[in-house]
């Protein structure tokens, strides 16, 4: 696990701390920054480390919206009543009620998310390279689909999220924090799982899993419980992204595969998949380029944003990380060392 | 020396569309000992490994590991009996360091689901790497990415990585193929002391008749996927078949 | 890990561009302007109706701005739009919103185009207490939520299609037969605004006891509904209700025509977004279409003149439209609305501009605006109109009414 | 659901209409789908593109058909600009990611989806467009069956244009260049054979077939710049349930789906025809993976 670091963990540290009371008013722009970060950090641990390139990893976010919001409303009345009112009735709640229903929500997302990834594994880990890509892709695909025809979750109807029932402003701090402890969240755990036997495991599954296989690594297992990771911090960020856009339907919020589910491997990709720091760094540079930028292209956007992906994937594969690997192996410690000097 | 037997292979059948790799082979691998596995190009010597180690379904027959039929268990399960294998292609994971490639072969068979989430190496298990590494002569390079390192050293690798992980019995595919000449008197002199020392089961599929001879207590020959001949070295090495097959003749 | 230093300087230089990323401007009236912001579709699934929108919200600043523009406090302003791509997502409408808050500095906003960037939209006009109106969202369960700052000029969603049961009960009536004997085929898209369209004519089917035979729900990306439509021949209803936007409207039309799917009536939202007539002709004769406004209407104000000018001028101003749709007048009507707003509040401030426009009370070439408490206009009803001879008249309700209903439709 | 199967049974002849507008839509599912199996199976490039030739081949034929120009010759002009547009894309993209592993050219080609879908959105805005034949259309059976011509022309022209195909494979010196290719790249380059031309020329070919069924489906279905990805899920339920060697396989698989969606869309209810696809790819997945494990393998 990589220790505090001064130089590098307190500027972002701070930065997270003080962005929403230096730049109020782009509170919620940071928050979207967070969950991008977690975007990147668990796409990585499945696409990066382990490399099996999901593009339906987004399905996980939906579920997490999902689960969130079912068991938040559940808290205050009945779902399949309030789902089929298409949130015409205004349901008086307690802030007791509304707070519990939020906590449980999240937990409830996260475990079932990672629930859900469990249980899903032994449909696709079967499924090697771009099966595996296609395969997730049509579980996402088909969740946004199948979600919409579910007139209990309010089919593609959505569901309005219960209001925060405290000031605008307490609600942009609760959800900002929220999103930065669930991204660093992310981030100490990946950190802390790389170190361990798990990240060489999912290494060793990503160079060669055949030889992984025959050299007796339990890979399933390994590949279930990494999916599951993912699906976990996905479900918390689904859970919170779910309360800050305040109305969840099944395409556009829940199951954005070809916007979000996309961007997380654009991340990834462009910071230098495998390293811990690459889907940081891809995800910071990503969403500023983004915020940036977006605004004047207008219409030209979505063009410049396949066009980003094409040059990153044909022309710069490895990623900023991968290739101040390349350039400076030594500072990566890849080095020759005698025996002397070890020992 | 010879016990009863590790692995048992009794008429196994293996074709791939019309071309016939295996056909009623049937021999038996003593524990404990050093076992050899010879025969011309395309003779069907890998195909036997990779059914026994369970990359496909086989034909007919049965192979059983200590007695247990395996001949519909799968790669992993399989491996985590404790029958492991090397490739004729040596396959490393190529993006990782040495070190790490040694270590994530430790015998997984006897880990649990907790041993999942321990340090990456634990002091023992890290001076065994570098014992390890040493012996094979890659220590200076422990700590670069294994995928830059020449074939050769590749396949020490493999092999160190193949002992890492104490095997009950260890598949070798061609272990000298392509290992500089000086290194191979030391590679042999490694195995056998694998053998002896840490009582692992060798069998070897090898084209270096020097090497296999002077290895191995039994030798089985295969030719055209059918099973030659076998016995001790110098019973295979005067049979007259074996001779006529390495020379192609009829 | 030396690593870490290069990771240092690049991260920490990330984070310091962030922080400096500027902070919020103060510009919601930046000299003799006023600025009003729109987060609304250029691009994505509602691009096409953003931008009759958009083209509406232009029509109308160009007017006011020709005509001497918005007088406050003896002072008079032009008004001008900041406009954002919300890309026809929810997700990227909150987002966008707040960016024009904070750091753009509006404080006077125009609607997203349909219902649900609208719901997205509504929570942070309450969040930051400024006022929203809006021309495009219609779901009825925007005005029920208690929202402060949200006005829509709008009709809302549930009163599109109900009027064609209503219009389906009276002629069984008068053809003898009794409305509960009418069996009615619905196919909607599965959108929240859609699904709205199908509360109303459900509601409405219930009251008059009609039987429903079908009630489909359309994909999103639908390319086909002949499956739908091959139960409608076998069921052979007597009305056949769609809605699912343009692409709905004219996926629905193409194949009525194609599958010569004979029911005796036949009503569709979008027709004149979707360009039926122009491109499946004489088919979608007798096609009912539910209209916010038409040119035919007799509404006028001071601004634009009648309906019928409102219709010429903003033809004469964008090539390419032979119908000019509602989406793009009630767009320009929630301009209209702005500027006897702040004249009426005769103030900047957010909480007198609220007020003022809820009191509103207006006549315009759209028809009439107030709005009730929870923001929806009341003044103005939806009509119906027919496609007849490739021609829209209005056929229902009978106050308005040009034309009579051509009954039974047949297939062409 | 149960309703919708009793009509069915008690109409059969509605039977007729859904398995007629299947098949007519599933010809040119099969013809898209059979380009992919071409670029899969020659130069392994798995192409999430495919749906957006699909559109683009649609848009030539619908933009001429708005120039006054009868779509059908949408099609010939189609399969010209869409074979030099495929050329280009292969010289620009496609020759720097076959050699890479095999997520590059699928996440490369996704890439490439957004930037068409886009594109074609901001030339052509986002409606739904179709091309109209003006073809007469036809009813049996008291009006229980219609069918317009134009589809029958267009099961036609899939039919003859899948057969062309066929021939230019087996007969000419490309055709065989290709297979050559497919079956052994390096051997073919030992052999002389250009096997960049090769795959510029496969990659072309393509998206040539593609426009093709998209100047079909214009005219027989509707096009959207949005619909692309549908189309490429399509083609890849239809190559993965068929194998890509098996052309027979494809025209099953590709007519099959069509009926399925036609059948889900009918007896489920319009709301799961997409889902069906979808489902459908997950199913062949699924019952692909329970299939190889007892070969002791996995799907790659």
């Amino acid at each position: 696990m990589e220790k505090f670091n001064p130089k590098l963990h307190l500027p972002i540290l701070v930065f997270g701390l003080a962005a929403p009371f230096v730049v109020p008013g782009l509170t919620i722009q940071v928050a979207v920054l967070w969950v991008m970060v977690l975007f990147a950090l668990t796409w990585d641990v499945m696409g990066g480390q382990m490399g099996y390139n999901s593009l339906g990893n987004i399905f996980f976010f939906g579920a997490g919206m999902y689960i969130c919001a079912i068991v938040q409303v559940a808290f205050i009345t009945d779902v399949g009543a309030y789902t089929a009112s298409n949130g015409g009735v205004k349901i008086p709640f307690t802030h007791q009620e509304y707070f519990m229903g939020l906590i449980c929500g999240i937990i409830a997302a996260a475990v079932g998310s990672a629930l859900i990834a469990a249980a899903l594994g032994w449909t696709v880990f079967g499924l090697r390279g771009p099966y595996f890509a296609i395969g997730t892709l049509g579980i996402a695909l088909a969740a946004g689909e199948l979600m919409g025809t579910w007139e209990w979750v309010g089919g593609g109807g959505g569901i309005s999220m219960p209001v925060y029932p405290g000031s605008a402003d307490g609600k942009a701090y609760l959800f900002y924090f929220l999103c930065f402890a669930a991204a660093v969240a992310t981030y100490l755990f990946c950190s802390w799982l790389y170190s361990t036997r798990f990240g060489l495991a999912i290494n060793a599954i990503r160079d060669d899993e055949q030889k992984a296989e025959a050299m007796g690594v339990h890979t399933l297992r390994y590949k279930t419980i990494a999916w599951a990771v993912s699906a976990f911090f996905l479900g918390i960020s689904g859970a919170l992204f779910g309360n800050i856009t305040g109305f969840i339907e099944p395409l556009e919020v829940a199951f954005p595969t070809v916007t979000f589910g996309i961007f997380m491997v654009a991340m990834s990709l462009l910071g230098g998949k495998g390293t811990l720091w690459g889907p940081v760094l891809g995800a910071f540079l990503f969403h500023f380029l983004k915020e940036f930028t977006w605004t004047y292209f207008l219409g030209w956007q979505w063009v410049a944003l396949g066009v980003l992906i094409i040059v990153n994937v044909v022309f710069f594969q490895q990623g900023i990380m991968g290739w101040l690997m390349e350039k400076f192996p030594e500072k990566f410690g890849i080095v020759v060392e005698k025996k002397e000097a070890a020992e | 020396m010879t016990d009863a037997p590790v692995i048992e292979v009794t008429g196994v059948s293996k074709s791939y569309g019309g071309v016939v790799a295996n056909e009623n082979v049937s021999l038996t691998v003593p524990a404990g000992g050093i076992t050899g596995l010879i025969g011309p190009n395309g003779s069907g010597k890998t195909t036997l490994f990779n059914s026994i180690v369970g990359y496909h379904p086989i034909d007919t027959g049965s192979i059983k590991f200590k007695g247990e039929e395996i001949s519909t268990y799968r790669v992993p399960q399989i491996a985590r009996l404790g029958l492991l294998r090397t490739f004729q292609q040596t396959r490393i994971y190529s993006n990782m360091n040495c070190i790490d490639n040694m270590l994530i072969s430790i015998p997984h068979r006897k880990t649990g689901f907790r041993d999942m989430f321990t340090d990456r190496a634990d002091k023992a298990t890290l001076e065994e790497v570098d014992r390890l590494l040493d012996f094979v002569g890659l220590y200076e390079k422990r700590r670069l990415i294994s995928g830059d390192l020449s074939f050769g050293q590749q396949k020490l690798l493999e092999f160190a990585m193949a002992l890492m992980n104490k095997p009950e019995v260890l598949l070798l595919d061609e272990p000298t193929a392509g290992i500089n000449p000086t290194l191979i008197n030391g590679l042999i002199d490694r195995l056998r002391r694998a053998n002896e020392e840490l009582g692992i089961t060798l069998f070897v599929i090898e084209h270096n008749m020097r090497v296999i001879m002077n290895m191995a207590q039994t030798i089985y020959c295969l030719a055209h996927g059918q099973l030659l001949a076998h016995g001790t070295p110098d019973e295979v090495q005067n049979d007259q078949r074996v001779i006529d097959a390495y020379l192609g003749a009829h | 890990m030396n690593s870490t230093r290069l990771l240092t300087a690049v991260s920490a230089s990330v984070a310091i561009a962030g922080l400096v990323m500027s902070g919020p401007a103060q510009a919601k009236v930046e000299g003799d302007t006023i600025i009003l912001g729109s987060a609304i579709s250029f691009t994505g699934k509602y691009s096409t109706n953003g931008i009759h929108a958009k083209n509406g919200y232009e029509l109308g600043v160009m007017k006011i701005n020709e005509m001497g523009g918005v007088k406050v406090g003896g002072k008079t302003y032009k008004l001008k739009i900041q406009y954002y791509d919300d890309e026809s997502t929810p997700l990227r409408t909150a987002q966008l919103l707040e960016r024009l808050v904070n750091q753009d500095g509006v404080k006077y906003f125009l609607g997203p185009y349909s219902s649900a960037t609208t719901k997205a939209a509504a929570p942070i006009m309450e969040k930051y207490k400024v006022p929203m109106i809006e021309a495009e969202g219609a779901s009825r369960s925007l005005f029920n939520k208690g929202y402060k700052y949200l006005f829509a000029v709008l009709s809302t969603s549930e009163q599109y299609l109900a009027s064609s049961i209503s219009l389906a009960a009276e002629i069984a009536e008068k053809n003898g037969k009794k409305p509960s004997d009418l069996k009615v085929a619905m196919a909607f898209e599965n959108d929240p605004f859609s699904l709205d369209v199908r509360a109303g004519v459900l509601e409405d089917a219930k009251k008059y006891g009609m039987k429903v035979v079908i009630d489909d729900k359309m994909p999103r990306d639908l390319n086909d509904i002949s499956s739908t439509l091959t139960k409608v021949k076998a069921l052979k209803p007597d009305l056949l209700v769609l809605s699912g936007h343009s692409k709905g409207a004219a996926t629905g039309a193409r194949q009525i025509k194609e599958m010569k799917i004979n029911v005796p009536m036949i009503a569709m939202t979008h027709c004149e977004a979707a360009k039926i007539t122009s491109k499946f002709g004489a088919s979608t004769d007798d096609f009912l279409c539910p209209t916010q406004w038409a040119e035919t209407l007799s509404y006028k104000d001071k601004y634009f003149g009648t309906a019928a000018d409102y219709d010429k001028l903003f033809k004469k101003t964008f090539d390419g439209y032979k119908n000019v749709p509602y989406q793009s007048a009630q767009a320009t009507a929630a301009v209209l609305v702005w500027k006897e707003a702040f004249e009426k509040a005769d103030s900047f401030d957010t909480t007198k501009v609220r007020d003022a426009i809820s009191s509103i009370e207006m006549e315009t070439f759209y028809g009439g605006i107030k709005f009730s408490p929870a923001g929806n206009n009341v003044a103005k009803p939806m009509v119906l109109r027919q496609i007849q001879n490739g021609q829209y008249n209005v056929v229902a309700p009978s106050k308005w009414a040009s034309h009579p209903v051509n009954w039974p439709r047949t297939a062409k | 659901m149960w309703d919708n199967i009793a009509i069915l049974t008690a109409a059969p002849v509605f039977n007729i209409q859904l398995l007629l507008d299947g098949l007519f839509i599933g010809a040119t599912f099969a013809l898209a789908a059979y380009g992919l199996a071409l670029v899969w199976g020659v130069m392994n490039v798995k192409n999430l593109a495919q749906g957006d030739f699909v559109m683009m081949g649609g848009y030539i034929a619908w933009w001429l058909g708005t120039q006054g120009i009868h779509p059908l010759w949408g099609l010939p002009a189609s399969i010209v600009i869409m074979f030099a547009f495929g050329w280009a894309i292969y010289v620009l993209m496609i020759r720097r990611v076959i050699d890479k592993d095999m997520f590059t050219s699928l996440l490369a080609t996704f890439g490439l989806a957004i930037v068409l879908a886009q594109a074609l959105n901001l030339m052509f805005g986002p409606e739904v467009q179709t091309a109209e034949s003006d073809f007469p259309i036809r009813s049996y059976f008291d009006n229980s069956v219609t069918i317009a011509d134009i589809k029958v022309v267009a099961f036609g022209l899939c039919g003859l244009l899948a057969l062309a195909v066929v021939l230019f494979m087996k007969n000419s010196r490309m055709g065989q260049a290709i297979r050559a290719t497919a079956q052994d790249a390096r051997a073919a380059r030992v052999m002389g054979i250009d096997t960049d031309r090769v795959y510029a020329f496969t990659y072309a070919l393509n998206a040539a077939i593609c426009g093709a069924a998209g100047a079909l489906i214009s005219m027989i279905w509707v096009i959207q710049p949005f619909y692309g990805i549908s189309h490429s899920i399509r083609s890849f339920v239809i190559v993965t349930a068929a194998g890509f060697g098996n052309l027979p396989g494809v025209i099953m698989a590709g007519l099959g789906l069509g009926v399925m969606e036609q059948y889900g869309g009918f007896v489920l209810g319009a709301e799961y025809q997409q889902a069906t696809v979808v489902a459908l790819l997950l199913g062949v997945l699924v019952w692909r993976q329970i299939e190889m494990r007892r070969h002791r393998q996995v799907v790659q």
